[in-house]
């Protein structure tokens, strides 16, 4: 196509927006993150409004990178995003193929598998961690306390009783503690957004070539065959999509990690960003910048591996 | 078209009631949330009324005597039409440029403009609020349109850029034969072609921008406040609120998943063209 | 191995009958050309036995089963798509080797029959291609190399040859037969090159909207077609037909005469037909002359063997030759 | 002048909702529009912070906390208040008046405030065969939690706070830390997390809470607990005085906190005030609104309102509510709140060298506290021992506290 | 109207060069038939003219104007894609217009148009399905529709009438001569059939890997082909070729002789070849036959006309007709 310039013309608007809204905050967030600047110091006045004279150099960085959260905070980040990824993909890929050929109710049924995607992070989580997670009141607790009680009950029963006996009691999971805490955010967030995965995938289905997979069945391909050689290919760009999207909503998780334990045991960069943000502005900001370090890396990374399906 | 293969009866039985109940599964979190919200707050909690209980309206009640439900839901709705229909039309062409003239730099380009969404709002949060006061644009809906149009701004265009690459070049390359302009490639090839895909990237957005609940919260007081908003101030009320903070949500969610439901016949239609040899 | 037998098959797309109840039988190694005219049924015919288009009523059996209902991939068939379907994300190579791997047949026999079918079908050089980057010939070989790398029991073929070059033409239609001779497989074949059905066939099926107007040897239709349709069908370029005055004395409705039948003469005479040449078609080894102006027919069509020397305008005498002469009553069948 | 609105951000909880109603009448009889914004209290801080970080304008009435408003008015955020004789001001419970003011002037009036005390289900305790005494000895609360913990009958002995947040498990911890004798800072304002104090404080605190309380206590706080409390889960609480007004079980009875020897800081002392942000263009009019609904005449309207009542009055705020007969018999629980409000001890001391019980008013301590607090409920869940915990907490506050120049 | 010019035009796909360095002229109104092996860049070389592959380097002229930076909507050209291309979402109807309803033409004229255009292709009854509904040959005619109903400054046509059954497809030749010689626009014509090659152009191009083999007139082609790929290419069967002692006997390295030139004569002689009768393939006009042993060459191709009747295993006599003995040199060129 000889003609590039209405092309190039046509990716302007975008360039320029992006471009303001991006170096606009960043450029304020560099400078912060070099400058001493908190809110509110009733020792160090003189630090509460930004200014050159705070010059600070790579402190800010230095304490970041020393604070005793920072490494698990992107470990954290990490270790959240995969799993996530991982099991969205994974369920959204066989839902999907699951609901992509017609039964009856199909319609209904591709309805509420999509509505998670439209609730709230925030109700999410707080629906979540109160009324389903709760070991006491929401419904694991219950659940657990009726099995209990039947157990109890089979205890005393002829015969079977015996081998109930042997069975010990169910102890619920607390799903707020620092050794769980990251579970929850990840059930949560897989449920979210396993819809958003389902629903890329099943319009990508839908325009999956009839004439290719009558091919395949004539040379002899088997239900798996098929799918793995001619499906999964098919998605691999939306695949892509799902991930890179999903990467960086997911690196940005908030609300979820401060409802269910404000952070402890699945602090992730940004949460770490706002405890500092509550008074310390030059540390939430240098910590912004790792955070957009770690949010690049991760994009080459997947962009290594996705970019070239992205492109064909 | 043709059956591909044909599955056994028992197959097909099998297969509709294991999407049923994956179906029922993945609802069941919402239905609970919705069954929740008419009861009250202490029934809420009562293992014996888990099912069986008297359905009260109180919390709906509550919650539109104590907090100005139309006026958040009517932001959440204007902020977030406008800003879906602008990132769409910013969208469309960038990424039609970019899926039928790839240059050199495209994906860089692509890449960057992802990247943009990686700024940690929470580390922007002060610049922001002070330019945004500044320029006397604070708690206003011009700035939550253009904020929420400029966030999701990438994620269109990834989503548009993967539809238009599944439009087989040829028939844009026939359009061109056919003497369109570029403007009536676009209207009269590519929409049509990915309507679909287009229609999903919308819905996608829309929901995006409803959800969104950093800026909607941060940067409005009360004149731009959206149901984010509402969120944010019941999420944790005090005492027993499972009911009270059902209500809400539901009153929150609602909407969009009505919108939702009456979509999804237009988002999974999408792209079921195959491509004609 | 595998005959090929269809009873009273019928297909429609929602209210369009495609195919009237049609029956037909393939014996086992036999090679069937489907011809007929574009959009008269021939792909969907092949789509019906190959089981990737239900039925709308009848049966299918393949070497005396009832395979109906059975799945396209248990009916053992391999099949040459006329929009090809090659796996777009695939190279030459696993496109070829598909369905072996499907098959589970070990590597190395699987390279050995790569390379075979690369070779025959000049494809060595683009092993490594995908799709996309291969030309129009190019891809349609891809699919006969996938489709030939297997042993089905039967080959359906969607005019394979279409988008090849006379020469790689000629040279993949030997090659087919002569796989057919080797092998013995059942091959149903759809082609519009007549030379390719006359050639090839054991037996040729006409179809014209759907019903068969004609099965039988090549030579048999071309000598005895059994009414007008197959007569103008088979046979390039097509017979003349004549009505009126000549076919009267003929004691036929119509007769018909190809163009390589009559002869150009010197004069007008007894039983000289007379004409004015219009376009002449230069083959180098033919000629065809269009003639108007006989008041026999609109246009009548001559071949001349060779290039012969008459141009538009000039006037031309033709001999039929009575003995290749065809008569056609009013019902447009043939009078023996 | 009739044209005047006000902004007003609010902590959602009951006393603030309510007001919104009670506040009808202000808008009839002055003309006063009345916007509210209500917002969860980490949210709120954050927005408000922010606001007034960035010159204000955004809320005309702010809700802040005891923690703040001495630090803010320090810093100019916030206007000092002064109000007419009808206020007042003496009538203030002095606790609050001061935990509000700093150099001796106010700068947030309160709209509610609160200590904290325990908070038992005496049916069970009399069944067991215990008694709670006033000032117990901590020996005897974790007795009383063995005798009533019945867990497979869903009670459990206790029921404290333990999701992470300088609000919410260290407002509880501090307060056994307190009585142990330990402190957050010594006099050079450096953490003194690793003294025997705190680990010894903090070694009860984790064995009481994780052999008596309910499973998941690390996620619990005020809310929670009290879900579980009204469903018969808890046989004793220690928290917010303000929670008795929300108890629906029957038998409870009050105690004041227990101590383990020190004489103060065993209970705490908190209250949500109201506050104008500086340089709020309606400073006059947002004056007169708090002096409005932090006044004797706001009490008497909440509780002769047809849908509120004495039970829903705003309390800890003034000594003349707790006089009022009509209050006196809808609230219980008004004596117990009195007189563990009136027994707070927010001043430095010797002992704790800086202002406020459950806090530090110094602006570096939210940072303080939430980063201690999530080591303290990782020590409670186990995922960590106490003395690791301790010694990681230690660390942590020394660093940010270096960083602030201290 | 539109001449057209490549200067020194390459095309390099990555690293494959596929059109080396390449001068063309098409003259206005030209009929020009770009034959070659599959593969050889005929698609590509159309493919450039319309602007929908960009040169990597050298210049396009259309009229004497320089269009290689030009996009191709504004070139005003009109194209048949190999792979027809049509639009998915739209009827027939709606396919065949698009390109008027871009020019801006008055509904009365679009549908006048498309009504000629859907007589002349027996689109009539399809006018109002979508492409996926059609059948191969269908889609075919629906893709030259939309081609044809234009009014631009050449036709490119890439294999338009491939899947086309023979009696449409003289129809169409027929068709889109007339359409030629009234509206005298240039047109590019790709094919791999003789008969339409030799029938339709006024000027051939033979292409082999990029490379112009030679330019001209079809008989020129047939008569005087300029060297071995050419003499191999035009005609079908191919041009037997003859090394050794017959080939030195008359001065060359190889001399070619194609099967309509060779006669079948009853018994052997001076100058009579003699061989083994293998395949006979019988059309009916004609018969092929493939002789082996004849110490010449491993098979040669022998056409007699009409069905001669001799079988597989026969023995053969054959006398080339020397004038048309074409003789190459070493390097494959012919010698005058
Ligand atoms: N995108 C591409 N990348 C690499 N090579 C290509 C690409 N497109 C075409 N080719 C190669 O360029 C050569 C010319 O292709 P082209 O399509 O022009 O051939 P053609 O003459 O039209 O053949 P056919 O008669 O089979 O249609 C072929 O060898 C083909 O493999
Ligand atoms: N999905 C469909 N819906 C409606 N009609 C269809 C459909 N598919 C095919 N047809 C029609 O069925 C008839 C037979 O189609 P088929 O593809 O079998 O023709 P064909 O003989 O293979 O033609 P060609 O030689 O052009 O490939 C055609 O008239 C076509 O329009
Ligand atoms: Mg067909
Ligand atoms: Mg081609």
């Amino acid at each position: 196509m000889s003609n590039r310039r209405l092309p190039r013309l046509l990716q302007t608007p975008a360039v320029i927006l992006l471009l303001i809204w991006m170096l606009v905050p960043l450029s304020m967030t560099l400078y912060f993150s070099f400058i001493r600047y908190v809110l509110n110091s009733l020792s160090r006045p003189e630090w509460t409004s930004p200014s050159l004279s705070n010059w600070r150099g790579f402190g800010n960085y230095n304490f970041v990178l020393n604070n005793k959260d920072f490494l698990l905070a992107i470990q954290n980040s990490l270790v959240i995003v995969c799993s996530i990824l991982f099991l969205t993909v994974i369920f959204g890929i066989l839902i999907a193929v699951l609901i992509n050929k017609a039964f009856p109710g199909r319609g209904i049924v591709r309805v509420l598998l999509i509505s998670p995607f439209f609730v709230m992070p925030a109700v999410n989580a707080v629906l979540w961690i109160n009324m389903i997670l709760d070991p006491v009141l929401g419904l694991q607790g219950i659940a657990v306390e009726s099995i209990n009680d039947v157990i109890d009950g089979l205890r005393t029963a002829p015969v079977v009783g015996g081998f109930f006996n042997l069975w010990p009691q169910i102890e619920p999971i607390s799903f707020r503690a620092t050794q769980t805490s990251a579970i929850a955010v990840i059930i949560m967030v897989t449920w979210q957004w396993t819809p958003f995965a389902v629903l890329i995938f099943m319009t990508s289905l839908q325009s999956e070539d009839q004439q290719q997979k009558e091919a395949a069945i004539l040379d002899g391909a088997s239900t798996w065959s098929m799918f793995r050689f001619l499906t999964l290919p098919h998605l691999g760009r939306p695949i892509a999509i799902v991930v890179m999207i999903q990467a960086i909503f997911h690196l940005s998780l908030y609300a979820e990690i401060e409802i269910v334990s404000r952070g402890n045991g699945n602090k992730n960069l940004p949460y770490l960003i706002g405890e500092f943000a509550n008074n310390n502005i030059g540390a939430a900001s240098a910590t912004g910048i790792f955070a957009v370090i770690l949010a690049n890396i991760v994009a080459i990374f997947l962009l290594r591996m996705v970019g070239k399906t992205l492109m064909e | 078209m043709a059956i591909v293969a044909q599955s056994t009866r028992r197959g097909r039985i099998s297969r509709a009631t294991f999407a049923w109940i994956v179906g029922l599964l993945f609802f069941f979190p919402i239905f609970w949330m919705v069954l929740t919200s008419f009861k009250t707050d202490a029934d809420a909690v009562k293992p014996e009324h888990l099912f069986f209980f008297t359905p009260t309206l109180e919390n709906y009640l509550n919650m539109t005597e104590n907090y100005d439900y139309w006026r958040f839901a009517q932001n959440s709705i204007i902020t977030a039409v406008f800003a879906t229909i602008f990132a769409l039309a910013v969208g469309i062409p960038c990424a039609y440029a970019m899926a039928f003239n790839p240059a050199r730099g495209t994906k860089d380009i692509l890449m960057w403009m992802l990247s943009t969404k990686m700024l940690p709002a929470a580390a922007v949060l002060y610049p922001m609020t002070f330019l945004t006061k500044s320029l006397g644009l604070f708690d206003t809906k011009f700035l939550i349109i253009v904020v929420l149009m400029l966030i999701n701004l990438p994620i269109v265009i990834w989503m548009l850029f993967t539809y238009f690459k599944e439009i087989p070049k040829e028939i844009i390359e026939a359009g061109q034969m056919d003497g369109v302009n570029t403007w009536g490639e676009v209207r009269e090839i590519l929409i049509p072609l990915a309507w679909g895909g287009i229609v999903s990237t919308a819905l996608l957005c829309f929901i995006f921008c409803w959800n969104e609940a950093y800026w909607t919260v941060r940067l409005t007081t009360t004149d731009a406040a959206t149901l984010s908003k509402l969120i944010e101030g019941n999420r944790a009320p005090e005492g027993l609120f499972f009911g009270r903070l059902s209500a809400v949500s539901t009153a929150a969610v609602g909407p969009i998943v009505v919108l939702g439901w009456f979509c999804q016949k237009q988002l999974v239609q999408g792209l079921t063209f195959g491509a004609v040899k | 191995m595998g005959s090929i037998v269809l009873e009273q098959v019928t297909k429609s797309f929602g209210e369009t009958q495609v195919i009237p109840p049609l029956d037909l039988t393939i014996e086992d190694g036999e090679f069937a050309v489907f011809v007929g005219p574009s959009g008269c049924g021939k792909s969907t015919l092949l789509r019906l036995i190959a089981g990737l288009e239900d039925t709308t009523s009848g049966r299918v059996l393949i070497d005396g089963a009832d395979m109906t209902e059975v799945s396209p991939s248990k009916r053992g068939l391999s099949m040459v798509f006329q929009t090809y379907a090659l796996y777009p994300h695939m190279t030459v190579r696993k496109n070829i080797a598909f369905p072996m791997r499907m098959a589970g047949m070990s590597e190395a026999e699987q390279e050995k029959r790569i390379m075979a079918a690369a070779e025959s079908l000049n494809l060595t050089d683009y092993l490594d291609r995908k799709p996309g980057q291969l030309s129009g010939g190019q891809r349609q070989r891809v699919a006969i190399g996938r489709a030939i790398v297997r042993d089905p029991s039967a080959f359906l073929f969607d005019e394979p040859l279409s988008n090849l070059d006379a020469a790689l033409r000629v040279g993949m239609r030997i090659e087919i037969t002569e796989m057919h001779a080797r092998m013995k497989t059942t091959m149903i074949y759809v082609t519009h090159d007549q030379v390719e059905a006359m050639t090839m066939a054991d037996k040729i099926v006409v179809l014209q909207a759907g019903v068969i107007e004609q099965v039988g040897s090549p030579l048999d239709l071309y000598h005895t077609p059994r009414n007008l349709f197959v007569a103008g069908f088979i046979g390039s370029p097509k017979m003349n037909f004549i009505e009126g005055p000549e076919a009267d004395q003929r004691g036929a409705t119509t007769v018909g005469i190809r163009p390589e039948h009559i002869d150009v003469v010197e004069g007008p005479g007894e039983g000289i037909w007379s004409g004015t040449v219009g376009v002449a078609e230069h083959l180098g080894s033919d000629t065809f002359f269009h003639i108007h102006e006989t008041g026999l027919a609109e246009t009548m069509t001559v071949r001349a063997v060779g290039n012969v020397a008459l141009r538009h305008g000039d006037a031309i005498h033709l001999r039929p030759r009575e003995a290749e002469m065809h008569r056609f009553d009013a019902e447009g069948l043939r009078m023996s | 002048d009739g044209h005047t609105e006000l902004t007003i951000a609010i902590v959602n909880n009951g006393h603030m909702i309510n007001m919104q109603t009670v506040a009808e009448a202000y808008t009839e009889e002055t003309g006063v529009a009345l916007n509210w914004v209500a917002l969860e209290e980490g949210v709120l801080r954050e927005q408000v912070t922010s606001d007034t970080a960035t010159g204000g304008g955004q809320y005309d009435i702010i809700n802040i906390g005891m923690q703040e408003a001495p630090i803010w008015g320090q810093a100019g955020w916030i206007e000092a208040l002064e109000f007419g004789a009808d206020y007042d001001v003496d009538d203030m419970l002095p606790a609050i008046r001061n935990g509000l003011s700093a150099d001796g002037t106010l700068y947030a009036a309160p709209f509610y405030g609160e200590s904290s005390m325990v908070m038992y289900r005496k049916d069970l305790t009399d069944a067991a065969g215990v008694t709670i005494a006033d000032n117990d000895s901590w020996d005897n609360i974790r007795a009383a939690a063995e005798a009533i913990h019945d867990p497979d009958n869903g009670v459990y002995g206790v029921c404290l706070r333990g999701k992470p947040g300088w609000g919410d498990n260290m407002a509880f911890i501090t307060t056994v830390v307190n009585s142990f004798g330990g402190a957050w800072f010594d006099a050079d304002l450096k953490p003194t997390l690793d003294s025997d104090e705190w680990n010894a404080a903090i070694n009860f605190y984790v064995d009481l809470l994780g052999t008596y309380g309910p499973p998941g206590s690390e996620g619990n706080s005020f809310n929670e607990i009290l879900a579980l409390y009204n469903e018969g889960k808890c046989g004793m609480w220690i928290d917010a005085t303000i929670a008795a007004s929300f108890l629906e079980v029957d038998g409870v009875a009050y105690a004041q906190s227990p101590n383990a020897g020190n004489p103060v800081g065993a209970n705490w002392l908190w209250a949500w005030a109201m506050a104008i942000p500086a340089g709020s263009p309606n400073a006059e009019a947002a004056a007169d609104f708090i002096e409005w609904a932090t006044s004797k005449e706001y009490i008497q309207a909440v509780g002769n309102h047809p849908e509120f009542g004495w039970g829903s009055v705003p309390t800890g705020t003034r000594t003349s509510t707790y006089a009022i007969p009509e209050f006196q018999e809808a609230a219980a629980f008004a004596d117990a709140e009195l007189a563990a409000i009136e027994s707070a001890a927010p001043e430095a001391t010797d002992l704790k060298p800086y202002v406020g019980v459950q806090f530090a008013a110094i602006p570096e301590f939210p940072e303080v506290g939430s980063a201690v607090a999530q080591e303290m409920a990782a020590a409670l869940s186990g995922a960590k021992s106490v003395e690791d915990a301790l010694a990681d907490a230690q660390a942590a506050a020394e660093a940010i506290m270096t960083e602030a120049g201290y």
